[in-house]
């Protein structure tokens, strides 16, 4: 089941690849009543405990498969539902420490039906999360 | 489906998954809605495409299959398909009117298999009175043929600012005339006639009630309802929309379309709030349309 | 899913056979972190609007079986999860009418690894509940 | 299962579902127990069988399937099974020999089909000790054969308030060393340990804590531990079990079983809130085990 939070506890963990930490990954959903086609979704953009990473230093695994961010507005074809977790992958040799951590994750997306004058920001909100990670 | 309802030539009453927004996914599954209808005796369903489909557009063998299931265990019958054209799909342009016509094609043939035959078509929007797109007219047109062939009517929805008298309502019904079509029509949201204490405030917009009488004229095109609503009283009452009105109308036009309850109002995350709010909401129409 | 109350709102509605209302209905969860024997639930009781029912004017209704509250004692073969909803089953003509209505149930159940003098009240508590009934 | 964690004997983590009590069926599946202990690296698994099995005790082959589906996706291995010998089953009566064996024999032999080596064996109690039923000794030792074939450890759970230095433990490990068997053991919950403040308050009973160096003598019958805990800090201490004590002693004793956590703190219907404590929890215990 989903949280109401729009950072997801589930799924916070570093990213291991063999013995190796490679990154960290931040679970996060749809605050949004419908999905949208990942054309509709722009770049977000991640802090943890102040170090901000955007752009082509996140990817987006939706359903499975992986995105940067520069192909999302390519992707008219792919389909993220609102009841589906989405991840954010950021690579970071190491990983993030365990113990706890201060999340922040902002994305917009574009709803046509509204006035494209709140097209992006009507239903997009920022969102920041304290969270433990484990290993 | 449960044709019972509609033998009468009046409305039914129904329920849009979208009043669980907060709730499905979170502390109820679909199955659980359902359940909570089958509790109100609320037989038609809206679905929003985009989101209560499970890996939508392509859902699973699998899903399907409890989808029809679920229909059946609880008595209800796929109403109204809820998706949207999304003209601003991709970032700086506007869609075209084939890729328009290519998303269309693609929900009526879901809504279809899904067996449902109204469809709310959202359209994109171009102001803050939400105009329609200027092709719209050209899609539609072209999507016509497969709505027919797949036995659906694709319905904009009048939702305030827009009144129902105004030159937007007026150019959907001069569509519908000059085409002919049976494939195309309306979906009126109650939130027209809500109250002025409620209504959206946008800026340099007057947004006026509409009179319940304005839908007489629409309710020809009009497949079905939203029952919009934002709080109900525990005497049963809706303060800011004028339902008595509304359903006397609706039933002295022999209208038997489905009212798909749509609830707006506070604490939709609250669990239970909204079943609450929803039940109150059925027992005021099961009293408006003389079932009790 | 449940709802954290003892007295679960999806469920609660007159019984209907036919044409005609036979009785009403009220679905609660067990509030104990696992399920029982039936032989360790002990009989509920009721109250609608002030009147209250008990004994031989209740039935339970658990996983799709109706058990007498007599029965109840003699079936230690019958289990009922804690994650599973069961339902009162009360007859009465014509139901409950459409509306609002103050319902309370208070049952006991039996948990032998605790001390005999806490035995059937450590976990049960008495529930009410403002509900609406439709139909 | 997951084998690599028993070669450097020493303990390591798991999470009893008890935890997720007020959130496994509200606001979380049984998957989504799984995938946070997947975060955490918690490998073992306790289970309520009375609870946690759909349909208990016959569990459809469907719930089988999607068990060990489960299980390996999350790279999750069965340890321990909780069961009950309820021997107020019937009012008025205490259990027979006979039936409180066949309660046994039915969860020995479901536990195994379910891949758990070990049960904790709830017991029927008399008084405010917690003495357990008179006839226990007889139904255990009926049982044990049955146990040996299924390959389990029957295991009641020393608990406050029974000190670890008790006639009631000391029964059990003469029971153990009388018979020689290897398939009846303890599960020791921490809680034994928890400092005054915080421990249960029973009219008439003295509820001191046990010692840490009170589990050396028990730890060759021990095959399972509950990591209890009520409350753990954003420095990751849990302020009132000495957990730093705890787990040097299991590391110096080469202890290589399973540490399940047991939250039995607050807010437990609060969502979120068991995860954020169990995975501050997992924090602490990763560091005193030298994971970290
Ligand atoms: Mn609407
Ligand atoms: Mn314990």
């Amino acid at each position: 089941m989903l949280e109401q939070s729009i950072i997801q506890l589930r799924g916070f963990r570093n990213i291991h690849d063999g013995g190796k930490i490679t990154g960290f990954q931040i679970p996060v959903r749809l605050n949004y009543y419908r999905g949208i086609w990942l054309s509709q979704l722009r770049p977000a953009q991640v802090t943890v405990d102040g170090h901000t990473y955007t752009e082509n230093e996140i990817c987006w695994n939706i359903g499975g498969n992986i995105y940067t961010q520069q192909e999302l507005c390519h992707r008219s074809d792919v389909h993220w539902n609102n009841l589906d977790v989405a991840t954010l992958i950021i690579n970071k040799d190491g990983g993030l420490i365990p113990g706890l951590h201060e999340v922040e994750v902002y994305y917009q997306f574009s709803a046509s039906y509204l006035p494209p004058r709140i097209d992006l920001n009507f239903f997009s909100r920022p969102d920041s999360r304290k969270m433990v990670l484990v290993r | 489906m449960t044709t019972k309802t509609h033998q009468e030539k009046k409305p039914y009453r129904g329920v849009s998954l979208y009043c669980y927004a907060e709730e499905l996914g979170f502390t109820m599954t679909m199955e659980d809605c359902f359940a909570d209808m089958y509790d109100m005796g609320a037989t038609g369903l809206e679905i929003l495409a985009n989101g209560h489909i499970e890996n939508y557009p392509n859902p699973t063998d699998e899903w399907l299959e409890n989808w029809f299931s679920l229909l059946k265990k609880y008595e209800i019958e796929p109403v109204e398909y809820g998706h949207w054209v999304d003209s601003r799909l991709v970032p700086g342009q506007q869609l075209s009117t084939k890729d328009s016509y290519d998303m269309l094609v693609k929900d009526i043939k879901l809504a279809s298999k899904l067996g449902f035959s109204v469809m709310r078509t959202k359209l994109g929007v171009v102001d803050e009175i939400l105009t329609p797109v200027p092709n719209w007219q050209e899609f539609i047109e072209m999507a016509l043929p497969v709505a027919e062939e797949y036995n659906v009517k694709m319905c904009p929805e009048l939702h305030q600012p827009t009144p129902l008298k105004s030159a937007m309502v007026d150019e959907y019904v001069e569509f519908i005339e000059r085409t002919g079509t049976k494939h195309f029509g309306l979906n009126i949201d109650f939130g027209v006639f809500q109250s002025p204490e409620g209504r959206l405030q946008i800026p340099g917009v007057d947004n006026p009630p509409s009179a319940p009488e304005d839908m007489i004229a629409l309710l020809p095109y009009t497949y079905a309802c939203h029952a919009k609503f934002t709080h109900m009283t525990e005497d049963f009452i809706d303060p800011t929309h004028p339902y008595d009105e509304i359903i006397k109308i609706l039933i002295q036009e022999k209208w038997d379309g489905c009212l798909l309850s749509e609830y707006e109002g506070g604490n939709r995350s609250v669990p239970g709030y909204t079943s609450d709010q929803l039940r109150k909401q059925h027992v005021m129409m099961r009293r408006l349309l003389g079932e009790i």
